[in-house]
């Protein structure tokens, strides 16, 4: 009875489930609960996948209003995709967390924990799932808030101060965004998004709404952290608990990036963005200096953790890259990218978590001779690195590939060598924990201390995505058909608007 | 009638919160600006509201108006009080004995 | 002179939002960066509230009588981002208390380290 | 006239937000911050948004600047002057306004009824609201049916919000003692407080549900209600006021608003309608929609005055925790 509810589903059920978690009290209680919550949004994400792929969009009314009056969920097969990626991980991560936080989170915040991964459930859901651009932002605020929690449970003190500058340039981004849609609504009269894309189309090209745009593509790319607007992120997932880092690597910066896809594409539409205001170059500009500057500065950190941050805004960049090729080809490598690189950083991260879960450190010191002693965890380490640097028969390969294939579609011969030149610096961050771990003695860091395996509770979770990282490296067919389904209908899109010009 | 007697109570709240605004500029300390301020907190408020409410007709606003003047009447001087007496508490000294502190001290 | 007129509400409220930004970046305290940003975001509320407004309207609550009423759309929105801004307020002051506690500081050019400068 | 009342007001709002940025003494900023908001809680009333308004007087100079003295008692009120450049800000700040400036250019008149955002959608709001819902204030219709989910999204970021604060100050513990603190001293304030206190929240609950009618509504009015037990944890000292309201059933409470929120959507869900689609609570739809609204405004009022409450005991606990120290 409940199928055509489904839409509103991912972001109800974390948000009943959060003032749940709070009521039960007991913090494994709640952990079940939000555990059992989370893989039910998933199923009901993976299910919005396939009947999108299949029928195509899905509008839900919030309210029975009919829009533009009322607030429309509004399921693509993009946001379908993502969202299964945000519920999924955020379920595999919720089973990890369990024996993680352990360590990092005092025993009687454990609740406070639960609550606050759930309520950045609920806004990444709502952001991924809104068709009316003022309610998105107030789901980014929820994301943003209880991100902001979650950074500040970490162990160190300086998880206080990356947490403070987090939500000081996440506010301003917030506001730009705020900004932005001020300018669209002064100038449309409407918040819904595709009545918006409508009525922008009828403009050629218009100041307030060019300023409109420039706002909200500044505030976005604080969020998504593109370079030079990245400086919150790297000390924000070094010093957040292990949990958080893997959640929020893979989720939160790629719930930004779909929001700036979205409003290139479905509300101003690629043409106003590309051709009137030549906003790809400015984006293919600071995605090629994100990856470099970016990969370098992973090549020299000796904390894992910082490592594997910078590593993200470099890959980041190869989104944004994707995206700024605008073509259909390009957008599809970008939101396979998303979906890819997913399912890698969670992957390294929650390796680097059960390392700080036995040693105690995640400098590179501490990974020295872990090969032997936590052969699983440095398996699943490795092959989530391969990924990360793109060899064959592994997702990273794949995302690599489209994004080649499409910048020599639009002729981009530099582009295309640049992206393979990208890839070896990621041989020179990943080769390092790698030599690390298989060919030098444990350091002093370890010395003496009898160090396991990690345990079940963590391994699972983590081969699941080394698995997924594996089975999606090469059956291919699941993730491009649903990125590829995404791409047209966003390009589409923009055609329909384009022919209504 | 009303409207006259109305506007003369309104012009009359309105200068005593400028000469309300102009003592907290000029008085010297601390305690005569708080007399000051709460010039305005008292009269001044009283004399707009009675104005206005002489211009309401007999409903709702009218009763609301009432409720406000109360309040104010309430609040306002406790509030000048509690400024006055912390400060006091705090060892602020009036502008009296501070010049006869000093004329001890020059002594 | 017309285009002044009908204009010059929004350029006051920008130049308000310019202040509130300053004070975000270039404050060295946090509570004041914290000001700043409710300066901001304050002002970026009057910019919607002069997008609703009607001339010659009255307040979006029906009585008799009236026939112009100001946009309640944009009210709504804001009533939904000032609460928003509070909850933010509120957790980046209390950020600020316990980096004081780990710190014994709240002056930005205090921390030791490079990386902890915000 | 307006036009002279906004001018003079906005140039008053100038003045108070540049003199933060020269103004290094903290107590001062704050307060001159709590006169910003009052300011602009003036021009939302001369814009016609009389429900901003009242949210802004109560949040921002109330809430926000209690909260910013209780910082300012724990980490000192002197700001330092510090050797900062200032080129780069005023750099960024001056593209920005440009940037801003520019955007102004394409706008359309101030006030004008025939703008674009007072076309599209907004009249639908204005002409049919009183009929479809049933209730004068447009903004109250809008707010809670119309968009009704965007408020849910704004309860739960008030709620997250709570959660942040617990998380990192945590909540003064109940003492099985009564410690007499507060203003032991101030015997009128203690009266005055006596007589005050009421009156607060019997107006709170005026505004709570009077808030369908007239302005304010569930938000402002858990913020007043919040605000009587503040002042009364101010005069009679914060271990007195939580043996009045135990932080543990604030936390309960603020939870429990939430889910009479998102409960409400639930049950239209089970009665076969979309979710929060109230017209299915009775069987007429303005009643139904009356019901719907009734409820999620109780929600609302509940889980902010929760909040509210529980981020002013967690600061306060602080600052009683530094005390004893």
């Amino acid at each position: 009875m409940f199928v055509q509810h489904f839409p509103v589903l991912p972001i109800i059920l974390p948000l009943i489930a959060a003032p749940l978690c709070i009521l039960v009290g007991r913090s494994h209680l709640a952990w079940i609960l939000a555990t059992l919550v989370s893989a039910l949004s998933f199923y009901v994400s993976v299910d919005l996948l396939l009947t999108t792929i299949e029928q195509g969009v899905l509008s839900y009314a919030i309210g029975g209003w009919e829009p533009p009056w009322g607030i429309e969920i509004r399921i693509d097969a993009a946001s379908a995709m993502i969202l299964s990626v945000v519920t999924g991980i955020s379920t595999l991560v919720l089973v990890y967390a369990k024996e993680s936080i352990v360590k990092e989170i005092d025993s009687r915040q454990h609740t406070l924990f639960y609550t606050a991964h759930l309520l950045c459930l609920t806004g990444l859901s709502g952001i991924l799932s809104t068709g009316d651009a003022f309610n998105l932002f107030v789901f980014l605020e929820i994301s943003s808030l209880a991100t902001y929690t979650l950074v500040s449970l970490g162990a160190d003190k300086r998880c206080l101060t990356a947490a403070f500058r987090y939500l000081v340039m996440g506010t301003i981004g917030a506001t730009f965004i705020l900004i932005g849609v001020g300018m669209m609504y002064m100038k449309t009269g409407t918040l819904n998004m595709i009545d918006l894309s409508a009525r922008i189309a009828e403009f050629d090209s218009n100041r307030t709404l060019n300023t409109g745009l420039a706002f909200i593509l500044v505030g976005v790319s604080i969020k998504l952290a593109l370079f030079p607007l990245h400086m919150w992120l790297p000390p924000a997932y070094t010093h957040a608990p292990s949990a958080v880092s893997a959640f929020l690597a893979s989720t939160a910066t790629k719930v930004a990036v779909y929001v700036m896809v979205r409003f290139i594409f479905t509300i101003y539409g690629a043409e106003y963005v590309f051709y009137t205001m030549s906003m790809d170059i400015i984006l293919l500009v600071l995605a090629i200096v994100a990856i470099f500057k970016c990969s370098f500065m992973a090549t020299v950190q000796s904390n894992v953790k910082t490592m594997l941050a910078y590593s993200s805004v470099a890959q980041i960049g190869y989104m944004i890259l994707g995206i700024s090729l605008a073509s259909n080809l390009g957008l599809m490598a970008g939101l396979l990218h998303i979906f890819n690189h997913a399912l890698m950083k969670g992957a390294l991260f929650m390796a680097v978590g059960a390392v700080l879960f036995r040693t105690g450190s995640v400098d590179i010191k501490a990974f020295q001779g872990l090969g032997k002693q936590m052969p699983l965890t440095m398996a699943a380490f490795t092959i989530a690195g391969l990924s990360i640097i793109g060899v064959p028969l592994t997702v990273g390969f794949v995302s690599k590939w489209y994004l080649v294939t499409a910048a020599l579609e639009q002729q981009h011969w530099v582009v295309a060598f640049l992206v393979l030149l990208g890839s070896l610096l990621a041989i020179v961050y990943i080769g390092r924990i790698l030599e690390a771990a298989y060919f030098k003695k444990p350091s002093q860091l370890t010395a003496g201390k009898d160090i396991k395996e990690a345990p079940m509770l963590m391994l699972v979770p983590m081969w699941g995505l080394v698995i997924a990282n594996i089975y999606f490296g090469i059956d291919t067919s699941l993730s491009v058909t649903a990125a590829d389904s995404a791409a047209q209908w966003l390009t589409q899109a923009v055609t329909e608007t384009g022919a209504k010009q | 009638m009303l409207e006259i007697i109305s506007s003369a109570l309104l012009i009359l709240g309105a200068f005593f919160s400028l000469t309300g605004a102009v003592g907290l500029f000029k008085f010297p300390d601390f305690f005569t600006r708080v007399h000051a301020a709460s010039v305005t907190d008292s009269i001044a408020t009283i004399l707009i509201i009675l104005g206005l409410m002489l211009r309401s007709d007999f409903d709702l606003v009218l009763v609301k108006l009432l409720f406000i003047l109360v309040f104010m009447l309430i609040t306002g001087p406790a509030a000048a009080h509690a400024l006055a007496k912390s400060a006091r508490h705090g060892g602020l000294l009036t502008l009296a004995e501070t010049r006869g502190n000093k004329k001890e001290s020059e002594d | 002179m017309n285009f002044i007129v009908e204009h010059y509400n929004y350029w006051v409220v920008v130049f308000l939002m310019m202040v509130g930004f300053y004070i975000v970046i270039s404050a060295n305290n946090l509570v004041k960066k914290i000001v700043g940003l409710n300066v901001f975001q304050t002002s970026v509320f009057m910019m919607y509230i002069s997008i609703g407004k009607v001339t010659g309207g009255s307040a979006p609550i029906a009585a008799e009588g009236i026939t112009t009423y100001s946009n309640p759309l944009p009210h709504v929105l804001i009533l939904t981002a000032i609460v928003v801004g509070v909850a933010t307020t509120a957790v980046g002051l209390a950020l600020i208390v316990r980096i004081k506690r780990a710190y014994g500081t709240v002056e930005e050019n205090e921390f030791e380290h490079k990386e902890e400068l915000i | 006239m307006t036009e002279i009342i906004d001018l003079v007001l906005l140039a008053m709002l100038a003045i108070t937000a540049l003199s933060v940025i020269f103004i290094k003494d903290l107590f001062t900023v704050v307060m001159l911050f709590g006169i910003y908001s009052f300011l602009s809680a003036l021009i939302f009333v001369n814009l016609d948004a009389v429900d901003v308004a009242f949210t802004e007087a109560s949040v921002g100079a109330g809430i926000s600047t209690v909260l910013m003295l209780g910082t300012l008692a724990l980490t000192g009120r002197k700001e330092k002057s510090s050797s900062r450049q200032t080129i780069l800000p005023l750099l960024v700040v001056c593209v920005t306004g440009a940037a801003l400036i520019y955007g102004t250019l394409d706008m359309p008149p101030f006030g004008d009824p025939n703008n674009p955002a007072q076309q599209h959608v907004a009249p639908r709001y204005i002409n049919d609201s009183p009929r479809e819902i049933g209730l004068p204030n447009m903004v109250t219709s809008v707010l809670a049916s119309y968009r009704g989910f965007d408020t849910l999204g704004e309860t739960a970021v008030v709620f997250a919000a709570a959660i942040g604060v617990l998380s990192l100050l945590g909540l003064p513990k109940q003492d099985r003692t009564l410690i007499q603190s507060g203003l032991k001293s101030h015997l009128v304030l203690r009266v005055v407080a006596k007589m005050i206190i009421p009156l607060i929240v019997l107006f709170a609950l005026y505004v709570q549900f009077h808030g369908d009618y007239g302005p304010g509504g569930g938000f402002q009015a858990g913020v007043i209600a919040a605000a009587a037990l503040i002042l009364y944890a101010l005069v009679f000292g914060l271990s007195v006021a939580t043996h009045v309201v135990p932080p543990k059933v604030l936390k309960i409470l603020a939870a429990l608003g939430v889910l009479i929120y998102a409960g409400t959507g639930v049950v239209s869900l089970f009665l076969s309608a979309n979710f929060l689609d109230y017209s299915v609570l009775a069987s007429n739809p303005v009643a139904g929609q009356h019901i719907g609204i009734i409820a999620i405004e109780l929600g609302v009022g509940i889980t902010v005055f929760a909040a509210m409450l529980s981020i002013f005991y967690a600061f306060a606990g602080q600052a009683e925790r530094k005390n004893i120290q």
